[in-house]
């Protein structure tokens, strides 16, 4: 059972991480600001979301668990929220050039 | 290498660059970003130290970590009043330099 | 807590491992903020930064069985949302800066 | 495999303070910072100094890295001037060799470190059943290095009035910078409504998990002012006048109680900050209740600056 468990938090980390090189990759290759904010929200929201699902098991009880899923749904929050903004900026300065 | 001889050794090269931004940047505001990588570079130097105290089941030495912090604080508020100094320089004088053979015939006129 | 420490050890060598690779991940990123060109990618840097550090702090809590750097992952889930609007905001009001100067009159 | 994830750290953290030192932009040289200051606090991790993690992931990553940007934002056109000022090719080479002879003398010093180490824990691990906590951290701070903390809160308030004594005439207790607008149906008014009651929750917690484990009233109280000045970065509320009575009061109420504490100990346990040790916790946690408010206050007006609106 448990070795069943550390095997899913392996798969869900390593996805994560993927993710993470992903969101990397694409900034790095995209052409314009819009595309690279689309690569970075990846790692952002399901790199970290895989990695925080694969720490599940691994967290101590319940209490430790919901912890986890809370500093997830703050960075869900706050990224969408930034990457709006960010977004919007750029679309402004697109629009005066 | 152990782990805190890697950051003791990385905090000594941390605060030689800090030093070297201060003496070479011109700019206030980028003396400023120096000093804080010195200031920085002897946190890392200390904190590297209480982990050498590591003793009586605790991890570190506790005391040079409470001081750490009391210190990071302070430089916070320090940075902070030398900010508020640079936007009053830069709002009275519009120019934000340091050299002395500058008119300032305008300083405290605003 | 001790339990873990024995139990997985090739699991924590895994989760060290993971962390150091999205640490990898956030530096070479920040690439992008050095080639620029404008100032949404570096706003973005800020935000890869601070989603990759917490990353890095909850898969280093899970390996050296800590759950006190599940806090530190929280604080700064909250310093860097902070930090990110202030790089907005200050961003904007810079590029805006160019035609008026008029400061806090 | 440890020391790889430390190896990577170190080797980005010193890439990160040669690029914030010599790039030629300020912004990118402050971009850099901030991103320094996130580091640390891996390298804090590293360190096993988690409350110092969780205090440089705050202010470090947070608030100084606002404050830097705050003050960029107001650069315009001083920084091309700074730099055709740059030294020149020897006094560089000069500061070149400067930072490598000071870098050298203290790897020098490291490697000349007396084994065993000095340490204090020992001490402390013998007392803490005295203070009552069980974080040796807060022990350290609130019981015997008392004077320290209680110096540190009246540093803060110092540098508060500092920073109010550089208003220019007339505008002396009026509010600080300029009125922070955004859109109030917008993405950011939406984001300073949701995340502040959150943030509160967090920092209470820290600040009170600060007693037995990694936390406390600085990084409490750091979480608080962030969220506190992210609602005026939204322009949902404007900074506070700075000549209101109930903020002064505030801003002084912490320092007093730590001296009232202090003189309290004289009395009864014959040394300034002295605790009677039945008593030990219940002062410790007056202390640490007192001061929460007033380190979020300054915090807080520490960002703000200036005041430069006479708010009426």
């Amino acid at each position: 059972m448990t070795s069943l468990l550390d095997l899913a938090s392996i798969v869900a980390i390593a996805a994560g991480a993927v993710f993470y090189l992903a969101g990397t990759v694409g900034l790095l290759r995209f052409p314009d600001a819009y595309t690279r904010l689309h690569a970075l929200t990846k790692a952002d929201n399901l790199g970290m979301a895989l990695v925080v699902l694969g720490l599940l098991p691994q967290a101590g009880g319940l209490l430790a668990a919901l912890k986890l899923v809370l500093v997830w749904l703050l960075v869900m929050l706050s990224s969408a929220a930034v990457s709006q903004l960010i977004a919007r900026s750029a679309r402004r300065r697109d629009a005066v050039q | 290498m152990s782990v805190e001889m890697v950051f003791a050794v990385t905090a000594c090269a941390l605060v030689g660059i800090g030093l070297y931004g201060l003496i070479v940047q011109p700019h206030p505001l980028r003396k400023l970003v120096a000093f804080n990588v010195m200031g920085t570079g002897v946190f890392v130097l200390f904190g590297a130290l209480a982990r050498r105290g590591a003793a009586a089941g605790m991890p570190a030495d506790p005391v040079p970590q409470a001081l750490l912090i009391t210190a990071i604080v302070v430089a916070f508020a320090a940075t902070a009043m030398t900010v508020a100094l640079l936007v009053r320089l830069i709002e009275s004088t519009d120019s934000a330099s340091l050299t002395s053979e500058q008119p300032a015939d305008d300083v405290g006129t605003k | 807590m001790r339990r873990r420490w024995c139990r997985a050890s090739a699991m924590a060598e895994f989760l060290l491992l993971m962390a150091a690779f999205v640490v990898l991940m956030v530096a070479l990123g920040l690439v992008r903020v050095a080639i620029g060109p404008g100032r949404a990618e570096r706003m973005m840097a800020a935000q890869l930064l601070g989603s990759g550090a917490i990353g890095a702090l909850l898969l280093l809590s899970a390996a050296v069985g800590e759950p006190a750097l599940v806090d530190v992952a929280l604080t700064l889930a909250l310093l860097s949302a902070f930090a990110s609007v202030a790089f907005v905001k200050f961003a904007v009001k810079q590029d805006r800066q160019a035609g008026d100067e008029g400061q806090a009159q | 495999m440890t020391p790889v994830v430390s190896l990577v750290v170190a080797l980005l953290l010193l890439a990160l303070a040669v690029w914030s030192v010599v790039v030629r932009d300020a912004f990118l040289a402050v971009a850099g910072f901030v991103a320094y200051g996130l580091l640390l606090s891996l390298v804090w991790v590293r360190l096993f100094g988690l409350d110092v993690a969780l205090t440089e992931a705050a202010i470090g990553g947070g608030l100084t890295g606002a404050l830097l940007l705050g003050a960029v934002a107001r650069l315009r056109g001083t920084e091309s001037k700074a730099w055709a000022e740059r030294s020149g090719i020897v006094l560089r080479t000069v500061a070149k060799a400067l930072a490598l002879g000071v870098t050298a003398v203290l790897v020098l010093c490291v490697l000349a470190l007396p084994e065993p180490a000095p340490t204090l824990a020992p001490q402390v691990a013998a007392n803490m059943d005295a203070t009552g906590v069980g974080n040796p951290i807060t022990g350290v701070l609130l019981a015997f290095r008392s004077l320290d903390t209680m110096l540190e809160a009246i540093v803060l308030v110092i540098a508060l009035i500092g920073i109010w004594s550089l208003s220019p005439e007339g505008v002396w207790g009026g509010r600080p910078g300029l009125r922070h607008h955004a859109d109030p149906d917008g993405v950011l008014a939406y984001l300073a409504r949701l995340l502040p009651p959150i943030g509160i929750v967090v920092g209470l917690y820290v600040f009170w998990a600060g007693a037995d484990h990694p936390g406390g009233k600085f990084q409490g109280a750091t979480i608080l002012a962030a969220m506190w000045l992210l609602v005026q970065m939204a322009g949902l509320a404007d900074a506070p006048r700075t000549d209101s009575r109930w903020l002064r009061a505030g801003v002084v109420a912490g320092p007093l109680l730590f001296i009232v504490v202090g003189l309290l100990g004289l009395w009864t346990a014959g040394a300034f900050l002295g605790y009677p040790p039945q008593w030990a916790k219940p002062m410790i946690i007056a202390i640490e209740v007192g001061l929460l408010p007033t380190l979020v206050l300054v915090l807080a007006l520490l960002l703000n600056g200036v005041p430069a609106r006479s708010g009426r």
